[in-house]
């Protein structure tokens, strides 16, 4: 067309938008170049380089190679690469568990005078937090009934090491063992070595039978350098323990610590840890409060009140402020870091305490009637799962012959790495336990798809 | 001035949800058998227009960076980008940590551009991502020098770490965790470490020195080139704390000043929220030659798959799957944004804005040049007086009576993401407070939601759940 | 006690960006000659970490269902529950308009299924979405009742509308931006609509009674039979305002009631957020034989496919699109959410609720028995005044000095969202300034972001904008 | 496998959970049975059912067929609808454009102090909305030049059909004529059909040529009755009108409003409303702060300082309180519908209120500078992706030989319902115009896949 308007712009490309948007410098910087210059001058100095007092040899040019890009482009570049992520239904469990998070939880946790918020170092303008904290102290205290819990570790693994050397510090036994069940997670295990590395504590294992503990063989195991006995309630295999009476029992006149794994779900439902005779409870918080996140979570501490000056951690109490009026603050600092320097009771400085938040509101969502109504069901939807996959030829399901909380494993005749690499080809992930077996792990959010993955099953073992 | 909850039936403050209802609930028709079950369990029972108030009531009574200035030096509180927020909650972010690392492309190619970046902001050879905060960094790194001295047969010699005065509460413990024993440095009259110290102080029992740079003070320790000299020479390891990595972004990098082990702050470093108190992410970084000892997995790429591999001679686990991964991917979204000019500037900002800061305030500020932070001393007022009377002022106070180093300290690190303007206040902040009479700094703070809290009675008597409240 | 911003260079408010900063830019280099463009803008140039500062603190100095009850009789200020702005956020919901039907068949799904939502919810034979708000939907609605009246060739005749004195004051809008002359209908003595004068008014130049049951005292029209009957053979059609619905539902429905044309306030009775002012939506309901005259299009289904249809005798548009999507949306997810059983408890949550309130309270609470809303009276204090000291209980006030049969009217709505905690604590707060002697009446509101403001003078030499703040 | 445990659950389906989660009654009523017991003793009633005083005659028993759901089980449900929308890239525009939304205008406006508020009856806690809204009628004041703006139109039809009972309110022209272009879309005219019935306005159309204003014809279609001429710029053909000065000339001395429709980022670069003498301008606002949602959006509205009492909306003022304080106050309020009922300037009443603030966020967040940089970019991008078209057989770009702004019409020889059929079966939409011609939109949000549209049409007129 014949155009007295000039219609092609040479130096324009359709995909520049976004290096013309990347800004120069750092779009967090709130200076202007006249800022710049007056804070110059009333600094007394030409350039902001001359700031610098790093001698000329290490002087880096700052090339890293990295390039800027606008809001939008760092944001599409990420979603096309998280889109790698193949898009499988997961049936995975084994610790780490994905249950419906409520909009609530989301809606609150990122309101910004939480989220943008450090530590609580000033407790006069950190109200809000403290008293989420000392909820979430609470309801981990209610579900546990251990006398005091911690407000935030890390995950389950290093809540066992944060455990194994309570145990030591709180424990005149004069060994140094720890003794953790065979089914432990090798992951578990791997933290719980390190965090025994530096007091010099042994990880001893002793046998199970039937995916849960034998009593004898426990009894057998234990001696007198045993400082801590773990055990897990239900287990990283899905089982739920029976024998929790009887360990209680054999532990109870010994200076040895029980121990016990769970998580905040499952603690809603099963035998309460202060009745069995648990000394302390570690695990899983953040079953509650956010879905699987490759694996960041919060884990769980509580222990009884003999141990308190050794918690690991931050600890908020309730105090009272000039007014007279209820206030809360982290409190027994004298054991942490910051204080007490090489004889803390732990490095630990910024935790999970943002899961934390996240944890207390879906509990105080579901409450009491909520939360016992899921983990009831986190009963019945693996026995059903299991007895259906177990119709399946060439499948044996559940593997152990127990109760089980949201998963179980089920043995396959034939090369679990095959069925378990063609299930994954269908859509569906499932884990697989050795050369025969695979786990399933079902929960609320994977249940409906439940009939696909047992008709897959049944192609897949044809 | 700050909400503040002022319900009749309360005393001020806003209620417990234990206090709102305490519904006691037994299960029944359990599918286990009653011996494997709990008698019940007690908790509030809160409909959701409840629920919200209250956590929406909280939340108004809470300090945060939105909120305004946020000094704290050493910790680094600095504008959390939002939109890193929306890719973190992403559908697609959401997967389970035992996938095969076939079903997990996506994320390991974020893990291992993350690695990259880190590696060539830090000047070092590897990175892990696995320690889920700065001081699980610490542990790490200690470990790692501690698997390279055993794989030097030197295990059982080296058992001091050394680590100067000033340094972070948390160098301390990380490596009394780690088995060592503790030789403290003290600081010289400038503030830096002091040569002739370190050098008695080094030998055959040093597994490593541990480092900030620039150090608490905001000071660059200038001699970087001669200690890295004087602890190798002994046979030692060079670690660097990250905190204050900030205030050299681009401009020196670890690994070029003889470091060899290091780890990051991501949210000092990086903009991650840090969340009243975590998640962090604390990623180490290594020279050459150490990469073997990383925790595992390591995410390599092979071709254009990406895989997880245990590197020879690991020292194993410090998390139990592969840390904090959405502080992670918030890490990577913001660095992606920023780019070279980005974090170059990040740098040049902060240590402009604490230079004028310090130049602004009617203090004493000893030492210097600084970089991004700066200690100045309270004088004759107590520094956490001092601090509670800022609160007034619309602002949080900087970190108190640390480093010792400074009377009465006032540790203040502005960051780059304060305005002039905003520092301006800040400073009007300071100035006030130097002006006020005892009488009104014993008073302060009244503009807060909570008055002056005694923390002495907390700590004596500790009541840490609402069921030991009502005990 | 509400948040403040409390910066001393600013007076107590916070300043306007524009007080910040004030750039004046002037493009250069445009691809457009300059006589195509202008020759520049004078706008504040914030940085991103100013602006969520500046937001954040106008947030907190704002009152919000979150933050406490909010009974604003006839405005039914609800719980807006959170899972709807997810759905609504969702990058599958932001579609253009123009898109053909065939690629927006989700859009389209959901509008139908609401359409259909409603029509049994209202007890009519077809709905439109379009209305962007319940005022826009009243203007449609008495559009449709023209047009019925045009087509039976007595659009000239029929030229008054009836309005009730108590009824909303875009009900006398609405029929008057349609070109009907207004004919107000007093009350009698119970506060309902007088038969006799209704009969007196009613004729043959009658369009259209314009109804709201239960009306602004909250009293349900029990005559409602009869009133039907009266207006419809006078030729007359009714229009129930649906302000109020939230008190029926399930329990009676505008067109078994003999309502011909009714709107639906969607933030009212399905708890879609109000949004400081909108955006709202105000869909419209028909009776069997007036659909041909709905707004364009409807969406209808054929087989499994959804289609944009233009309705025989249409209106033509009311808005420039479909309406506020987002809205409908979110009404779909909350009216999915409840279902049956939902909905019916919410009018009988929100009846017991005003109830309670209304014996709860020390005021004369004239009229009865109320159904979701109740209109209670100062006595000697003035209302606005009344109002004005229930702020410093940390409770938003009722509607007041409205509908004027009562005098100094309190219009007060709870809604079904609010515990019975929540009354107590609004009647006590009613009962203390019930209590309050003149001189603190006066004094109020202390506990605000701001004194009591003074409106006169704003409407007596009106600033505008910051442009003439600065004049 | 021989269980001892029983492992099927005879009365469990895997998709039972929706229901089984479905609360009996709302779940955002907070009444437990024990309240209702107390609130109805206090009352003096048996039952909530007594209190509904409904004749039997009209009562009606609660049955809508509609089912309760999850939380969980709606969210999936829309989900799944939801993405019936198909997978295509939009290049589409016609008065609704797409720019990228900052991720900040999300988390600011969704606070719940913004977005659960009403309208701010009570200034004294509404400050922080109130002083939203001033900034908002500020910023419009900016970009029109207009003395006055209102802070929220349902859209850019209503803003028109507003404009034109404004016009018969404060003109004192015998007639009763509002003069529009030819290339006004057909879904505005019918909004402003609408709005001119109740004061029997009559719509007549004046015709352009080459997509823009001929000053002659306009001047001959003016008359005295003539009340308001409507013009665009951009038109939504994207169509950059170049005599405005002239139209603001002939319309100068004549009791005929220049009431000019436009959009806020057009308005940062193209010629000020005011320099051109407009009185009014209208059209969309919420082209900054809402991506396309279906049309949901919000209206622009300003006008001269003579017309103020005349405004239709709320409109937000500077105020002071007792202590003297600057404030903020909804005022002018005596002519909205709740007090001046049948003889208010408008119903208004809920407006746009929460995009309003969405709007001001985002033009804060480009700042002056971004605000013209992307109107620049808007300029350029047409052009280029024109010429490209052009240059493809059978295409002929841009039909107007004009600047344009986002957008502008092709020409096609065939058949453009195929050609439009086509390219959407291949993922792209693109507006039909007529028989023979298409029109495209392209702005930064879509620039990425203007190679691929390219090579995509180059296929389909092959």
């Amino acid at each position: 067309m014949n155009q007295t308007h000039p219609t092609r712009e040479t130096d324009l490309s359709f995909d520049e938008s976004d290096a013309a948007q990347a800004e120069s410098g750092s779009p967090f910087t709130p200076h202007d170049a006249e800022d710049v210059t007056e804070m110059l001058a009333a600094i007394g100095a030409d350039d902001v380089e001359e700031l610098f007092d790093v001698p000329e040899p290490v002087r880096y040019d700052g090339s890293f190679g990295i390039e800027g890009r606008s809001e939008r482009a760092v944001r599409r570049r990420l979603d096309r690469t998280l889109d790698a992520n193949a898009d499988v239904v997961e049936f995975l469990g084994r610790g780490h568990y994905s249950h419906y998070v409520p909009s609530v939880v989301d809606s609150l946790s990122l309101r910004s005078e939480f989220i943008t918020s450090y530590t609580q170092y000033q407790p006069e303008v950190s109200q809000g937090f403290l008293q989420v904290l000392f909820e979430f102290q609470s309801l981990v205290t209610e579900l546990t009934g251990m006398d005091v819990a911690n407000c935030s570790m890390y995950d389950a693994a290093t809540a066992l090491g944060e455990a194994a050397t309570l145990a030591d510090r709180v424990r005149a036994a004069d060994g140094s063992t720890i003794l953790v069940p065979d089914y432990l997670r090798a992951e578990r295990r791997a933290v719980l070595e390190n965090y025994a590395d530096g007091p010099g504590l042994e990880i001893r294992e002793f046998p199970t039978a039937n995916g849960m503990v034998d009593p004898d063989a426990l009894e057998s195991a234990l001696g007198e350098d045993v400082l801590l006995v773990y055990v897990e309630n239900p287990t990283t295999d899905g089982v739920i323990e029976e024998h929790l009476d009887e360990i209680g029992s054999i532990l109870e006149d010994r200076e040895t610590l029980f121990c016990l794994g769970s998580d905040l779900l499952a603690l809603s439902l099963l035998q309460n840890p202060a009745d069995v005779g648990a000394d302390v409870v570690v695990g899983n918080a953040g079953v509650l409060g956010l879905p699987n996140v490759y694996g960041m979570g919060i884990g769980l501490f509580a222990c009884r009140e003999e141990f308190l000056r050794q918690v690991p951690g931050r600890l908020v109490g309730a105090s009272e402020d000039a007014d007279g009026d209820r206030t809360y603050t982290l409190t027994l600092q004298t054991r942490e870091q910051h204080i007490r320097r090489e004889r803390a009771t732990s490095n630990i400085c910024s935790n999970q305490a943002w899961v934390a938040l996240r944890t207390a509101i879906h509990a105080a969502y579901l409450g009491p009637e909520g939360l016992t109504a899921l983990a009831d069901r986190c009963t019945r939807l693996p026995a059903r799962l299991a007895a259906e996959l177990d119709a399946i030829p060439g499948v044996s399901a559940p593997a152990n012959d127990a109760y089980h909380f949201r998963e179980f494993t089920a043995e396959i005749d034939g090369d679990a790495e095959a069925v378990v690499s063609e299930l994954a080809d269908r859509g569906f992930a499932v884990h697989r336990r050795g050369d025969d077996a695979i786990q399933v792990c079902v929960t609320e959010t994977n249940e409906e798809h439940a009939a696909e993955l047992l008709e897959t099953v049944r192609e897949v073992m044809a | 001035r700050q909400a503040k909850w002022d319900e009749t039936e309360s005393d001020g403050h806003e209620p417990l949800l234990a206090e709102k209802d305490l519904t006691r609930h037994e299960p029944s028709d359990t599918y286990l058998p009653d011996d494997l079950t709990r008698d019940g369990v007690e908790l509030p029972s809160i409909s959701e227009p409840e629920l919200v108030r209250h956590y929406t009531r909280l939340s108004q009574m809470n300090y945060g960076i939105d909120s305004g200035p946020y000094p704290l030096g050493s910790c680094t509180m600095k504008y959390n980008p939002k939109f890193t927020e929306d890719i973190a909650g992403q559908p697609a972010a959401a997967v389970h940590p035992d996938r095969d690392p076939e079903l997990a492309q996506g994320t390991l190619q974020v893990y291992h551009e993350l690695q990259d970046y880190l590696s060539r902001i830090g000047g070092m050879s590897a990175v892990t991502l696995q320690p889920p905060a700065g001081a699980a960094g610490e542990l790490t790194g200690i470990l790692v020098a501690k698997a390279y001295h055993e794989h030097n047969d030197e295990g059982d010699q080296r058992e001091e770490i050394l680590v100067p005065a000033s340094a972070h509460g948390t160098n301390f413990a990380s490596a009394a965790m780690a088995g060592y024993d503790i030789v403290e440095l003290p600081a010289d009259d400038d503030g830096r470490v002091d040569l002739d110290a370190l050098s008695e102080a080094v030998g055959d029992s040093t597994a490593a020195l541990m480092l900030t740079n620039p150090n608490t003070l905001g000071l660059f320790e200038r001699d970087i080139e001669e200690i890295a000299t004087i602890v190798h020479d002994a046979g030692g390891l060079l670690y660097y704390d990250g905190a204050n990595l900030n205030a050299l972004l681009g401009r020196a990098r670890p690994g070029d000043m003889g470091f060899d082990v290091m780890h990051f702050n991501v949210h000092k470093t990086f903009a991650t929220p840090h969340g009243g108190g975590g998640p962090g992410a604390g990623p180490i970084g290594v020279r050459e030659g150490l990469e073997k000892f990383l925790p595992s997995p390591q995410v390599r790429v092979d071709g254009d798959e990406y895989t997880l591999v245990e590197p020879a001679e690991s020292i194993g686990k410090v998390h139990g799957s592969m840390g904090n991964w959405l502080v992670l991917l918030k890490t990577h979204a913001y660095i992606s944004r920023l780019g070279d000019e980005g974090l170059v500037d990040t740098s040049a900002k902060a240590v402009l804005n604490a230079n004028y800061l310090a130049e602004r305030i009617d203090l004493e500020v000893p030492f210097g040049p600084f970089h991004h932070e700066f200690v100045a001393s309270a004088g004759e007022t107590d520094a956490a007086d001092f601090a509670k009377a800022m609160l007034d002022n619309g602002v949080h106070p900087p970190t108190t009576k640390w480093p010792e180093i400074v009377d009465e300290a006032l540790m203040t690190e502005p960051t780059e993401a304060e305005s002039k303007r905003s520092l301006e206040r800040l400073a009007a902040a300071f100035n006030a407070v130097s002006e006020a009479d005892d009488d009104a700094i014993a008073a302060a703070p009244r503009m807060t939601a909570a008055k002056r809290i005694d923390q002495t009675t907390a700590a004596r008597d500790p009541k840490l759940s609402w069921q030991q409240l009502s005990d």
